[in-house]
């Protein structure tokens, strides 16, 4: 039980104190994760939902053991949505005995954590580092820039769109799309894989619009709604998340904008709240690997568990995946060493926390599962019983992607040690 | 010559709803989809609507920099502040009660930070001053999500206005952006007859030209710095619950607005509301303009058939879109004006 | 006038907006002469400093140093040239030392320009040349203290210093005596004597004991116009500037 | 090192005095700073120590450097992080470059190629910018920081957008056995940089341009009617502080072997701010000590609370309000009264005041993390610990003991203040009566 966080902060930091002036490392009997993600400022919302998760996880595996004799244990560390500042944490984790690094947030960051990784394990042999990513989607991480070191329980945005293509490709009354995005590297690679994936699947579709606009700095997007209105659109593409979702969705619902949204993280923090708001109903569809009223009874009684707990939804049942692997792959190589333990994830087979069997790709350490398609709106409580964010609108799965159809090429050579 | 202008002569063909861009004796067609005059007068209004909202915060701002020689930087605080204390009331009491109370409450807190803050730093310099009010945004918003969290909050449009007022073509225009068109009218009607026909009006108006005057005055000037900062603070306070239902209410408002309003202040020209006026409409349609253009030098000159070599810096400038740079638009209009006209747009001081 | 002019005022007019507050002004100071100007408040005696000094431009008319026009030229320039002003209100460097002060009015006239490549202390003849100057004005035993504590007669010596520190040949002084006792104003005009030696004075000042006991001629300036220029005696005994100006004073 | 650059008291003596002993003087207190730096590594032994005194080399140049315009010359920007940026990519770009084509060029020579490109663009920005002062100065500074921060995201060729530009340092041409790949050798290069530029920008303030930039803070009116060009000697002092601007990004840049838009954001420019003010405008060493302790704040903070950004407001909020001279400030105060030895009169009521300070300090810290724990951390239940101590927020009582605790510190401050007036003055008395300058 954990009494707070600032209990165990004050701990740590009096603990690395402590380890500086005696000049000695902690005495490694737990298994260190540093969980490197935004802890103040406006990141913070999804940072601390991570952490929570992480904190589940940690529970949940220390009652069953641990792993190899040993406990787990995660500790928090703020990156300020900051590459420079998460390489600074990312030193911190590992001077406090981390030899597993999760983080989630942020392509920049995530660019930034593998090549600090890469370099750190080319520099202080023996002491390797894993970089776990539990949420960082862009594809250059698991193609040009993919590392042995780093692995990846998100789908990529690519395997997202390729899911997502697919379930749009028999759906006859999608005639133009329209693709609006923030302009940053994640925004950029989907437009331009949306593009691509259209053409080769629908060329019947016609994209007639396809918009990029400056990322968290809109704050009216009546503009953009005019235009897609102006454009005759009846399906929107979005990859938008936090507030450039809320605000895109609010300014679509007062214009009266009528169109289907296919969307990345409508389920993301304040998501579900501003598509009540609009009251788009069973109108925004999101790709997700599971959705809180799966039908799979382990999934929804942890979801229970999750919302007694901490008051909120599973966000990230991919960090669920990740942590359990990362438990089986210690057991399995029997050491926290860092390149026995990614020897041991490299194409390991997985029951997922959604159900079905999923598999960690050793050629691009990428793992793949079924994907699922849900629309959001009113739901029917005796079969579906969690809403979200208190609205009385939870996720409706609509469609499931097999693993054989969220299946993407890769250009990566790896370099193994 | 063959060619008469160097510079594209834009047409709109209402027919067809295409624009039709014509260098001397060629013509090119650019095939727009959906209705032009629906855009454009949709724009129009969004730009008139955004440039009231941003002339609610910068008319404080204005106010407290003219006669105070303060710069502000808390100011679009207060506009969060406003929006969140907005909220707080419409979950106890409706909307309309937060209209009236959240101004007032913020507006006493603008006096109270005044008062006993900004005073004490008076004695050190104008420097002094904007690093408090500087701190003091920091301190805000870590405070607002203290209380707020960091998410956004779900601060609705009142029932009474949630309809839509009337359709252009076929883009609905909802209610609750006339009404937030009419209060920022009246606020602007109001704020302008006080100036002119009130005694306190008459004793700013003095002190925006004149700064050095109000000391002379012999009036209570603590007293008045206190109620200027404490009115514009429920200035942007009215702002902020206002934008609040129609925006998004969430602690990281007013770092997005914030610096725009200096772009406001300064290209209006300092000590000038009805600079701050124009300014203030100016950048709201420019943004909104520019969101809706997607032209890129690419697209003007692509009959030229040049086309830089990709992975450079000019073709990073070549394709990128007007609607991509709106943001930054207010503030390469700063630097212009500031190096062609340093004195704004109305303004008569120079610093 | 056998001497060539230090500075030559032609035809000189500023206006600002509707109002004319200087109205042709024309007067010629002989090098090494000391020139008061007198006349009574808001007749444009700062003005005409501030336009011959570079703070303002003129409307129209010239003003020429040693030959050359300065008119029109900005303040830094003028003095390069060897143009030198104090203030009516004093106008120091507040949070420096004096000793700093009086440096800062040597710096440029020691060529040291913006030099950013070698120490100040290592310039020739700077620090000699302000201990000289800290001398003059008696204030080498407050050399240290910050210009902003100092007693306001001290500021005003100080003032002085600054002006002259840099060498100008042409020296302009502001009411250098405006608010100060008798004995202070008698060691001011002491101080003001002692600078001025070799070099060319033009003095605005209230006080006419001083006026008449330190200037070699002496011009009225009534509503911006020069309404006589002449040595003491012939300006106190002229009927039109005690009309315009001395009036009640001269019958006394 | 640690006089005034605003009043150089001892620039007269300096002149009669043994010029042995002087060059001695002026030198020690860098010889002492050099062995410092040299010992430090010695004493502080982990990564993540010397990360943060790595940190803490690059953030003392770029203050030093924004004093250069704020301190020194009166100019408050709000966009300096442009010439840091700036220093970071060229520097990154530079060193690629040597990777790729074998250039011969060490990596300890690199932060030369930010330093050029930081003084490259304050030479073209501050053409634009330093023909205004005050105000619209600041305004212009803003402007364009939102100009070149925007435009990293639009010349992707160049800024790498979001993702930025990487590098690695260690694959450079070696002149010694050092690779610079630890954070060990990474440290020395970085000390070494700090107290050159260091050196460099003290001697500055030193020079006839160093005391012009003085004269212009104070009054540039003035400083026109002794031959100066005010607007040139802003223009000066703007390009030698984008140069050591530059230096300092390159570091920033070499040591994360990354240079991204985060470099440009209007975060970098405001805590240069924060950290220069916090440590003192008006001294050489304060922004040093402000560099020192921000750089500190802000990595260490986060680990104690997750509010650490609101101490941060509320301490550069109390340093503007009750010691505008930053704890540079606060000590010169004392350097009169420590000459004239009557220090020692002084410490009872500051050793009685410590009492009240250590109150207040522990019901604010209270106030803060009680009302975190109930609003911001609802999920984890009431039940907290604070110095070690355990209880529930909800309870009653830590509201009461922090209500007491601040009410006795009010209490206790206005018992003590006018006691610490009164020595204070008589302190002040005597030192005048003994001569010290005040």
């Amino acid at each position: 039980m954990i009494a707070s966080s600032f209990k165990r902060r004050a701990t740590f930091a009096l603990a690395a104190i402590t380890s500086v002036w005696c000049g000695a490392a902690l005495a490694q009997d737990t298994i260190k994760i540093g969980y490197i993600d935004p802890l103040s400022g406006p990141g913070a919302t999804v940072g601390e939902v991570g952490l929570k998760t992480f904190q589940f996880l940690v529970e949940e595996l220390n009652a069953k053991g641990g792993a190899a004799g040993k406990k787990f244990e995660v500790i928090g560390y703020d990156n300020k949505t900051n590459p420079q500042e998460s390489l600074i944490q990312a030193q911190k984790a590992v001077d406090a005995g981390a030899r597993i690094i999760t983080q989630g947030n942020g392509s920049g960051v995530a660019a930034a954590l593998v090549d600090w990784v890469n370099k750190y394990n080319e520099r202080n042999p023996g002491k390797e580092v894993l970089y776990l990513n539990y949420a960082a989607v862009d594809p250059i991480l698991t193609n040009d820039k993919c590392s042995f070191w780093h692995f990846r329980w998100d789908a990529n945005s690519d395997i997202k769109m390729e899911a997502l293509t697919n379930y749009m490709k028999p759906k006859t009354n999608i005639k133009k799309v329209y693709l609006i995005n923030q302009d940053y590297s994640f925004g950029q690679s989907l437009r331009t894989i949306a593009r691509t994936m259209l053409k080769a699947k629908r060329p019947d579709i016609e994209i007639v619009g396809d918009e990029l606009h400056p990322l968290l700095k809109v704050t009216d997007f009546s503009p953009y709604i005019a235009k897609i209105k102006a454009s005759g659109a009846d399906t929107v593409i979005t990859g938008n998340w936090s507030q450039d979702f809320a605000l895109l969705l609010k300014a679509a619902a007062d214009a009266g904008l009528n169109v289907e949204w296919y969307t990345y993280y409508a389920g993301g923090t304040g998501g579900p709240t501003a598509i009540k708001q609009t009251g788009l109903n069973h109108k925004v569809f999101a790709i997700v690997e599971s959705f809180p009223n799966d039908e799979l009874p382990s999934a929804r009684e942890t979801e229970k568990a999750f919302r007694a707990k901490y008051n909120t939804t599973v966000l990230y049942p991919r960090a669920f995946n990740e942590m359990r692997m990362l438990a089986a792959a210690i057991n399995k190589a029997n050491s926290t060493d860092g390149a026995k333990v990614a020897q041991a994830l490299e194409d390991m087979k997985f029951e997922v926390y959604g159900g079905g069997e999923g598999f960690i790709r050793k050629d691009d350490h990428q793992f793949f599962q079924p994907m699922y398609i849900g629309s959001f709106g009113d739901i029917d409580k005796a079969k579906e019983p969690f809403d979200e964010e208190g609205t009385g609108w939870g996720w409706r799965q609509i469609a499931k992607i097999d693993i054989k159809d969220t299946m993407l090429g890769n250009t990566c050579k790896m370099t193994r040690p | 010559m063959g060619r008469a202008s160097s510079l594209p002569l834009n047409l709109w063909d209402g027919a067809t709803g295409n624009w039709v861009v014509s260098f001397g004796t060629q013509h090119f067609l650019i095939k727009r989809r959906g209705n032009v005059l629906e855009l454009v007068l949709i724009s129009t209004l969004n730009g008139v609507l955004y440039g009231l909202l941003l002339f609610l915060m910068a008319s404080g701002l204005t106010l407290i920099f003219s006669m105070m020689g303060v710069l502000n930087f808390a100011h679009a605080s207060f506009y969060m502040l406003g929006a969140f204390v907005g909220y707080q009331i419409s979950k106890w009491a409706g909307f309309w009660p937060g209209l009236i109370f959240a101004p007032l409450i913020v507006g006493g807190v603008g006096m109270l930070v005044e008062r006993f803050g900004l005073r004490n730093v008076h004695k050190n310099g104008h420097v002094a001053e904007l690093l408090f009010t500087f701190g003091l945004a920091f301190v805000m918003e870590e405070l607002v999500q203290i209380v707020w969290g960091k998410a956004p909050v779900d601060y609705r449009v009142p029932a009474l206005l949630d309809f839509s007022a009337f359709t252009i073509f076929s883009t609905n225009y909802p209610a609750y952006k006339l009404f937030m068109l009419a209060i920022s009218l009246a606020i602007f009607v109001g704020l302008f007859a006080m100036l002119t026909r009130t005694r306190v009006g008459l004793i700013v108006q003095a002190a925006l030209t004149h700064p050095n005057m109000v000391a002379h005055l012999g009036h209570n000037v603590p007293l008045i710095f206190m109620l200027v900062f404490g009115v514009g603070a429920g200035l942007a306070a009215i702002a902020g619950v206002i934008a609040g239902p129609a925006l998004v209410t969430q602690s990281t408002m007013a770092g997005l607005l914030g610096p725009i309003l200096f772009v406001i202040v300064v290209v209006g020209g300092l000590g000038s509301l009805s600079g701050a006026l124009v300014a203030s409409l100016l950048i709201g349609l420019l943004q909104t303009f520019a969101i809706s253009s997607n032209v890129s030098m690419a697209d003007l000159f692509s009959f030229s058939g040049f086309a830089p070599q990709p992975n450079t810096i000019l073709n990073d400038l070549w394709r990128v879109s007007v609607a991509q740079i709106a943001p930054i638009l207010p503030y390469l209009l700063l630097v212009l004006m500031l190096i062609f006209r340093p004195t704004g747009l109305m303004g008569n001081r120079e610093s | 006038m056998s001497a060539p002019a230090a500075l030559e005022i032609r035809g000189l007019k500023k206006s600002f907006g509707p109002a004319e507050i200087i109205r042709g002004v024309d007067l010629v100071v002989p090098k090494g002469e000391r020139h008061a100007v007198i006349g009574p408040n808001g007749a444009g005696k700062s003005t005409l400093f501030n336009l011959i000094s570079g703070l303002l431009v003129p409307t129209s008319g010239e003003v020429v140093l040693n030959g050359a026009r300065i008119s029109g030229r900005p303040a830094f320039e003028i003095n390069r040239r060897g143009l030198s002003r104090s203030f009516q209100v004093t106008n120091i460097f507040p949070r420096m030392s004096v000793f700093e002060n009086i440096r800062c009015g040597v710096l440029w006239s020691a060529n040291q320009k913006y030099a950013f490549w070698r120490g100040v202390q290592s310039a020739a003849g700077v620090a000699e040349r302000t201990e000289k100057v800290l001398d003059e004005i008696g204030l080498t035993d407050r050399r240290e203290v910050l210009a902003g504590v100092l007693t306001y007669a001290e500021q005003r010596a100080l003032e002085i210093g600054i002006t002259v520190a840099g060498g100008a040949e042409v020296i302009l002084l502001d009411e250098p005596t405006a608010g100060m006792s008798r004995h202070e104003t008698d060691r001011a005009v002491g101080l003001i004597r002692r600078i001025s030696e070799g070099r060319t004075l033009m003095i605005v000042e209230h006080d006419m004991g001083v006026v008449f006991g330190l200037a070699d001629r002496i011009s009225v300036l009534v509503y911006g116009e020069i309404v006589a220029t002449g040595p003491p005696a012939e300006i106190r005994a002229s009927a039109k500037v005690k009309e315009a100006y001395l009036g009640e004073e001269a019958h006394a | 090192m640690s006089d005034t650059t605003a009043s150089n008291s001892r620039s007269g003596e300096t002149i009669r005095a043994n010029p042995r002993s002087s060059a001695l003087r002026a030198a020690g207190p860098w010889l002492l700073s050099a062995a410092a730096l040299v010992a430090l590594p010695f004493i502080f032994r982990s990564d993540t120590y010397l990360t943060v005194m790595s940190l803490m080399g690059i953030a003392i140049v770029f203050a030093l450097s924004y004093n250069m315009m704020l301190g020194q010359t009166g100019m408050l920007s709000f966009g300096h992080a442009v010439y840091y940026g700036l220093g970071a990519y060229f520097v990154v770009h530079g060193m690629n470059w040597a990777i790729a084509t074998r250039a011969p060029i060490p990596l300890p020579l690199m932060p030369l190629v930010g330093g050029i490109a930081g003084l490259g663009f304050a030479v073209i920005f501050g053409w634009l910018s330093t023909k205004r002062s005050g105000t619209t100065f600041s305004m212009i500074s803003l402007g364009l920081a939102e100009l070149v921060g925007s435009s990293s995201l639009i010349l992707r060729t160049f800024f790498g957008g979001e993702e930025g530009i990487t590098t690695n340092r260690t694959k450079l041409l070696r002149l010694t056995d050092w690779s610079f790949g630890s954070q060990f050798q990474m440290y020395y290069l970085i000390a070494a940089w700090c107290l050159i530029s260091a050196v460099v920008m003290y001697a500055l303030t030193r020079t006839p341009f160093g005391r012009m930039c003085n004269a212009v803070r104070e009054n540039p009116e003035r400083a026109q009617f002794v031959g100066y060009n005010p607007q040139v000697v802003r223009y000066i002092a703007f390009c030698l502080s984008g140069f050591f601007a530059g230096i300092a990004g390159a570091l920033a840049g070499i040591n994360f072997e990354l240079a991204n838009a985060n470099l440009f954001g209007a975060a970098q420019s405001g805590t240069v701010l924060l950290a220069t003010f916090i440590g003192g405008i008006g001294t050489f060493v304060g922004p040093v000590l402000g560099a020192v302790l921000v750089s500190y704040l802000q990595v260490m903070l986060s680990d104690i609370t997750e509010v650490w950004q609101l101490y941060f407001g509320l301490m550069f909020i109390a340093v503007v309000m009750f010691a505008p001279g930053g704890l540079a400030g606060l000590v010169q105060m004392h350097a009169p009264v420590v000459r004239a030895g009557v220090i020692g009169r002084l410490m009872p009521s500051y050793l009685m005041a410590i009492v009240p300070a250590l109150l207040l300090l522990l019901g604010v810290v209270m106030l803060i993390e009680m009302t975190v724990q109930l609003a911001v951390k609802q999920s984890e239940g009431p039940a907290m610990k604070l110095f070690g101590i355990g209880f529930n927020a909800n309870q009653p009582w830590p509201w009461l003991l922090m209500v007491v605790l601040l009410a006795s510190a009010y209490a206790l401050f206005r018992l003590v203040s006018p006691r610490l007036s009164a020595a204070w003055d008589s302190a002040r008395v005597t030192a005048a009566e003994r001569g010290i300058v005040i």
